[in-house]
């Protein structure tokens, strides 16, 4: 294992912020690490860089415990969430600093310095300083400072959330890119589910200072263990329903007998479950829901237009409301429609 | 650092600042190629710092010759030479209503009583001759004149300088509407000067028994000084760095008297006077 | 604060990192330190108590204990507005303004004393006029403030305008984005938060108007304070007679620090 | 920079707003120039390039010229790495490290001298044997540079632990996270941030120093530099006779507070 | 109008940030300003909020030329880029702070804290101060800050972009149910498109210190006016083609002729004009996309898996790559498929 987190951690006074935190990263491996505001990310950062020494657990990079290490051994590149360029470097100052303390030669210096400002797309801000630069300017060239070094480890607390979409998708890909490429092990913070998504070979996903869940982004999202990732993986319909039977596993939405072939979920019969489904996920069932083999009636109560596509809420028998998205077309307020879901697309939690 | 000539350290009372600064010392130097380096604090901090060792002068020069021999004589010397007076009176400021009206002609003690309190300074008697001098001086002027309760009076308005430097300087800068000083400092700064008569100016030594007839206790060592004429000693410290320089210097003092009457000092009848036993280098 | 203990945590582990600033910091403190312990060691200690229950010593221990803390808080309401001011403005002849700032500071203090004689001396028309109404500006507990004003003033204002100047311009706009005019802003923002280098200044001010000795000198050699008894006591009764009050003069001073450091919570003395 | 710019463009729409606090620190500016206008208007300039080309005002300033910067030297060297220790670090003792930081400040000049000669003078064990080295502590320019520094150090000590206080720490992580230990970090971050604070500190400890006259007279009257030369002055001369190398002085300390300013791009003197 | 920027524009030293951007918000309705980092939006919200004074150009606020009034003045509640949480408050106090300028009464106050506490999820932290918060925590507190005083205007500075979505979400439907009710006029800069299209009654697109365009978010979405807001509004593909006719409007996309019977571009024969349209609407042609009237050849060249759905990159026959979004089942890389495509979602501009 390349990082390796073990039974971490950390209290501020008796506040604890992460606890009991266990992961690892393999070599080359890009993880995300997701997770709500507050739920100790960063905190977890600050230990992998050694800016924090944790109230317990232990540290290990490259297989070696680097609790007691100090930063500058540990050879990790870091990210952090706030800002820190140095205000009296100009920007390529800043990209070189990295890279001087691995002894680079100065005119091939230059050159990576040049390399990393294009990847970041500020060549002709080379030499403001920082405080000459927009938030997401600055943003940008703590990447490239972080990156120029070609680290073998490399921590980033929420990299792009300063960006707009076109810039945060073309870095996100570099960032890919870079990781491919040289097989950088990274572990990749972040509040943002899609972004987690696109990036990662795995998530961690973290909820009040604990680890909720860890595993390949499609699995979590499509059959997430609890229903904290459930919700949390991307927008999330959430509805109660009865088990009827057991084999084949039956359940009662309201009226409607809905019967999962595929779920091996042990419930007892008679308990009330809950059922998850994404707003992508249903559609209004007409001829060409072939693959949705479960239906549900519903009534069309809000329909919001958000530009891209239209959020269509609609209530069902059990009194439930769920969102449904909508490409074009929506279906007017008050109308009684058919919902298409598909089993496999719908995750059953058990009571508790 | 520091310069490869002979040079010789003058611990020396602050009212012989000037003349040792820019009379003898040049003087001195010219003659001898020795320079001279003056420290200058009242005298009983003169005293106080060689019997301290805090400092660690060649020759040790003192404005009250009785006060030299009290404190040095034993530990550091065992003799000294008185090389000139000086006389005491009061410097004014001449813009100033006091200062004018003692031009007019007004006897200074009608308008000292008259003053306000702290328009005129005399020395700390407690720590410098010049100030318990200026106390014996309104005693002696009291009885002078019979003036009741004067020397008191003036104790109550009067204001106490820490430093001789000081007094001159509240003058001029009209802090102050005069002070008892002696002549020396006034001709230094070139301040108008008011010379008390013989009787109480101290600076006769023929009227020693006078002087005597009034003396002065400082609070805190409950020193005794009785009025003496002011006579200036020069003696070098045993513990010396550099005897010679300081026997070259002593013997200057005794035979330039010209010098000294230029920096404003007396020297009459019967000095220099050798007491003690005077090193054979020195000629009296 | 989390970044005390952040460092606190690892204190053991990493003191020797810093091992050559810390022999080099050793050095001076060895220096500053040595003349205490040499003087102490030298006078002893033994008869404080006996040399502070004069009544001289009362008298300047009390004339101290008026005239400081009134020269400290003159300098501190006269001072850190402009300090705040320099910290935030700019205009034509700031540079003048901040050479008269640091003048104080380079003038010897006996020079500084005899300057202001030279303003407000009794004979001046300023001092006259003060004099006749009865407020005579030297040789009294009004010229002592005084001069421990004129010397230890700049403190106050060059340690409060460094601290106005760490704090983020940004946060004293979001308050006037927030309703508050620059005069609330000074006092509910920029004013607490530049609190720990003010009060270092008042302490600092504070602590060298109690010292304050050439300037007080020359302007109000009477009524005597603590250092111009030290002075006296030092001409009449050499080195030894000092201690007393010198003891006592570090001990006000070291426990005024104590107590504006624990009331103000301000984490260390010398801190901005 | 930015922010100067917001405020340049409003300057005068908002002037008026600062109108209580200017009217404050106006009144100690003028306190603090009062005197020197006094002294200077009743003076006059006259004579001053008479009275320093007299090779005794000559050799005060060649003195002056020689200690201060040397003292000032020895004070950066040694306080800006205790500086940084005490802005960084908890240790048991800390305070009372403060507390002998600021001693010097508390002290009167006069018995801080008085003290160092306790230690250092020529009858104490540290003192013979310097001197039989050839080295003499007191009466010495050496003596002139141990009192500065005794007086002076304080200074940059206090102000460059308040710079170090405000750089933000999280800069010194990230340095150490790019691979820079703490001598380098402290080196090519703390140092160059803290840059302001510290050449003020500089600035302030040489004007204290070549201004220092207390404790120099105690433990080096000899050789004269040029405060003990304008003591001389004054009391053979009166107060009209220091003007000349009390404006030197003046002269000399502003010209290389402008010069350290330009050349360290100080934005203003007692900037943090 | 209640904001009114007009002919703004702002240099630092001699860099223009800002050129000549004139744009108003009428009374209660919501605007986004969006753009690229370093477009220029921070030096507007400063303008507005009274902390820079433009080189030129006015602000006016309800009607009046604000342009020299103090900030304190304006009464305009902002949330700021960077965080200016008082340092030396606790959270309850911070936001009580802006309530106190504006007189409410002691009691008041602590009920309308703990409300705008409760609406951002922080009546835990009301007394902790802000260095104990994470860094979505602190963004929080400043939104609450900014909208316990029921401002008549709203400034927000990328409020959301350190939060996690479904915290954004929430504080986003909040901020819009606030704006629905009180009806308060607020300019929200993102760099988030989602975002300001969900939100906004109109955006305001900014692009290198000028405004790109502005208007309805459907209508820039659909019909953008220029290919920057094309590109910049969502995930974009363009291809060239050459016009072929003109009544009705023909092009020619490598081999495949299509007709717009709908767009009326004004563009000579002959001529290359470049084609939008974004990856959500193309669609394998199948037996459903009854609604896409055009279809172009393709070959699959790449699929990726991003959790949520597939990103499926083909070729078409002018060599151009598009990406197509779609849900379940991708096709495998080297297929040969037919696209299906809306002449209502494709934008053609002409060259140049
Ligand atoms: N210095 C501190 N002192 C006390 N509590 C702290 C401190 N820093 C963080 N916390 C608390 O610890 C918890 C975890 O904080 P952390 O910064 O790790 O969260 P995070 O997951 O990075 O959140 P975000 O996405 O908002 O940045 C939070 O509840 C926060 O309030
Ligand atoms: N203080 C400054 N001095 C010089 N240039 C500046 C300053 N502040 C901003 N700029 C420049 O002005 C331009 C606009 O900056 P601004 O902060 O308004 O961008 P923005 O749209 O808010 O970007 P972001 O989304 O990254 O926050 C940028 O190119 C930036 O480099
Ligand atoms: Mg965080
Ligand atoms: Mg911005």
């Amino acid at each position: 294992m390349r990082l390796e987190l073990d039974s971490l951690t950390h209290r501020y006074g008796n506040e604890p912020a992460v606890d009991d935190v266990s992961f690892g990263l393999e070599s080359g491996e890009l993880v995300a690490l997701l997770g709500p505001s507050g739920c100790g990310k960063t905190t977890l950062v600050q230990a992998i860089a050694g800016h924090i020494h944790p109230t317990a657990g232990r540290v290990l990079l490259r297989g070696a415990d680097v609790t007691d290490v100090p930063a500058e051994s540990r050879q990790v590149s870091v990210v952090f969430q706030q800002s820190t360029l140095f205000p009296h470097m100009t920007v390529s100052e800043n990209v070189a600093y990295g890279l001087a303390a691995r002894d680079t030669g100065s005119e091939r210096r230059d050159e990576v310095v040049s390399e990393y400002l294009e990847l970041v797309d500020l060549r002709d801000q080379r030499g403001a300083y920082p405080s000459e630069l927009s938030g997401g300017q600055r943003r940008r060239v703590e990447l490239a400072r972080a990156l120029a070094p070609q680290p073998d480890l490399l921590v980033l607390d929420e990299p792009l959330s300063a960006l707009d979409r076109t810039l945060r998708e073309q870095l996100r890909d570099e960032i890919a890119r870079i990781q491919r490429e040289t097989g950088v092990t990274t572990l990749f913070v972040t509040h943002d589910q899609e972004e987690a998504m696109t990036l990662a070979d795995r998530l961690v996903v973290m909820n009040d200072g604990t680890v909720s869940g860890i595993g390949e982004p499609r699995t979590l999202y499509e059959s997430p263990p609890t229903p904290f990732i459930a919700s949390f993986l991307g927008r999330s319909n959430t509805f109660s329903a009865t088990v009827i039977d057991q084999q084949p596993l039956t359940i009662a939405v309201g009226e409607t007998e809905i019967t999962l072939n595929g779920s091996q979920k042990d419930v007892s019969t008679g308990s009330t479950v809950t059922c998850h489904v994404r707003p992508r996920d249903i559609s209004f069932r007409d001829s060409a829901n072939d693959g949705a083999n479960l239906s549900l009636a519903a009534e069309i109560t809000r329909v919001v237009d958000i530009g891209t596509h239209y959020d269509v809420t609609v209530r069902i028998d059990t009194g439930d409301e769920l969102v449904v998205e909508c490409a074009g077309n929506p279906p007017a307020v008050g109308e009684s429609l058919s919902l298409a879901l598909s089993e496999r697309q719908m995750t059953v939690f058990g009571p508790g | 650092l520091g310069s490869n000539t002979e040079s010789v350290s003058v611990l020396a009372a602050g009212s012989l600042a000037h003349t040792f600064e820019d009379h003898v010392g040049p003087a001195f130097e010219n003659e001898t190629g020795i320079e001279v380096h003056g420290e200058y604090y009242g005298a009983n901090a003169v005293m106080r710092m060689v019997e301290d060792r805090t400092k660690h002068p060649d020759v040790v020069v003192s404005a009250d010759a009785t006060l030299l021999r009290d404190r040095l004589y034993g530990e550091f010397t065992d003799w000294d030479v008185e090389f000139a007076a000086n006389s005491v009176g009061i410097g004014y400021n001449d813009e100033t209503t006091f200062g004018r009206r003692l031009e007019d002609g007004e006897p200074w003690y009608e308008l000292a009583r008259e003053t306000d309190e702290g328009d005129l300074a005399i020395g700390d008697p407690n720590l410098d001759p010049l100030g318990y001098r200026a106390v014996q001086a309104f005693e002696l002027a009291e009885k002078e004149y019979d003036l009741d309760g004067f020397r008191d009076e003036m104790m109550d308005v009067v204001y106490e300088e820490p430093d001789e430097p000081q007094i001159v300087a509240g003058v001029e800068s009209g802090s102050r509407a005069g002070a008892v000083v002696y002549r020396n400092m006034a001709v230094d700064h070139e301040s108008p000067f008011l010379e008390f008569p013989d009787a109480y100016n101290f600076a006769d030594p023929d009227r020693a028994d006078h002087y005597a007839t009034v003396e002065f206790t400082t609070d805190e060592e409950g020193y005794t000084a009785e009025g003496r004429p002011v006579l200036y000693n020069a003696t070098v410290n045993d513990e010396a760095d550099e005897p010679e320089a300081g026997h070259q210097l002593v013997q200057f003092l005794v035979e330039n008297p010209d010098l000294l009457d230029d920096a404003g000092l007396t020297v009459g009848d019967g000095i220099p006077r050798a007491k003690g036993a005077v090193p054979e280098e020195i000629d009296v | 604060m989390s970044l005390t203990e952040v460092f606190h945590g690892r204190r053991t582990s990493r003191t020797p990192e810093l091992l050559v600033p810390a022999v080099l910091g050793g050095l001076i403190l060895l220096y500053f330190a040595l003349p205490f312990v040499a003087f102490l060691s030298r006078t002893g200690t033994a008869n404080v108590v006996a040399g502070l229950s004069t009544p001289e010593s009362q008298t300047a221990i009390r004339n101290s204990l008026l005239t400081a803390p009134i020269s400290t808080a003159i300098s501190t309401v006269l001072g850190v507005p402009l300090a705040y001011i320099l910290a935030r403005r700019s205009f034509p002849g700031k540079r003048l303004v901040e050479a008269v700032v640091i003048l104080p500071l380079i003038v010897p203090p006996v020079v500084g004393g005899a300057m202001i004689i030279t303003a407000v001396g009794r004979f001046t028309p300023i001092g006259a006029a003060a004099t006749a109404a009865g407020i005579p500006l030297t040789d009294s507990l009004v010229g002592v403030i005084l001069a421990q004003t004129f010397v230890a003033a700049p403190f106050v204002i060059i340690t409060a305008r460094a601290g106005f100047g760490a704090v983020d311009e940004r946060l004293e706009q979001a308050s006037r984005s927030l309703g508050y005019g620059p005069l609330s802003t000074f006092w509910n923002v920029s004013l607490p938060l530049a609190r720990g280098a003010i009060l270092a200044g008042v302490i600092l001010t504070f602590a060298r108007a109690i010292g304050e000795f050439g300037a007080t000198m020359m302007v109000a050699y009477n009524p005597r304070t603590m250092p111009t008894r030290i002075w006296v006591d030092f001409i009449t009764g050499g080195i030894d007679a000092i201690v007393p009050l010198a003891l006592a003069l570090l001990g006000i001073t070291l426990a005024v620090l104590a107590a504006v450091q624990r009331f103000g919570r301000v984490p260390t003395v010398i801190e901005r």
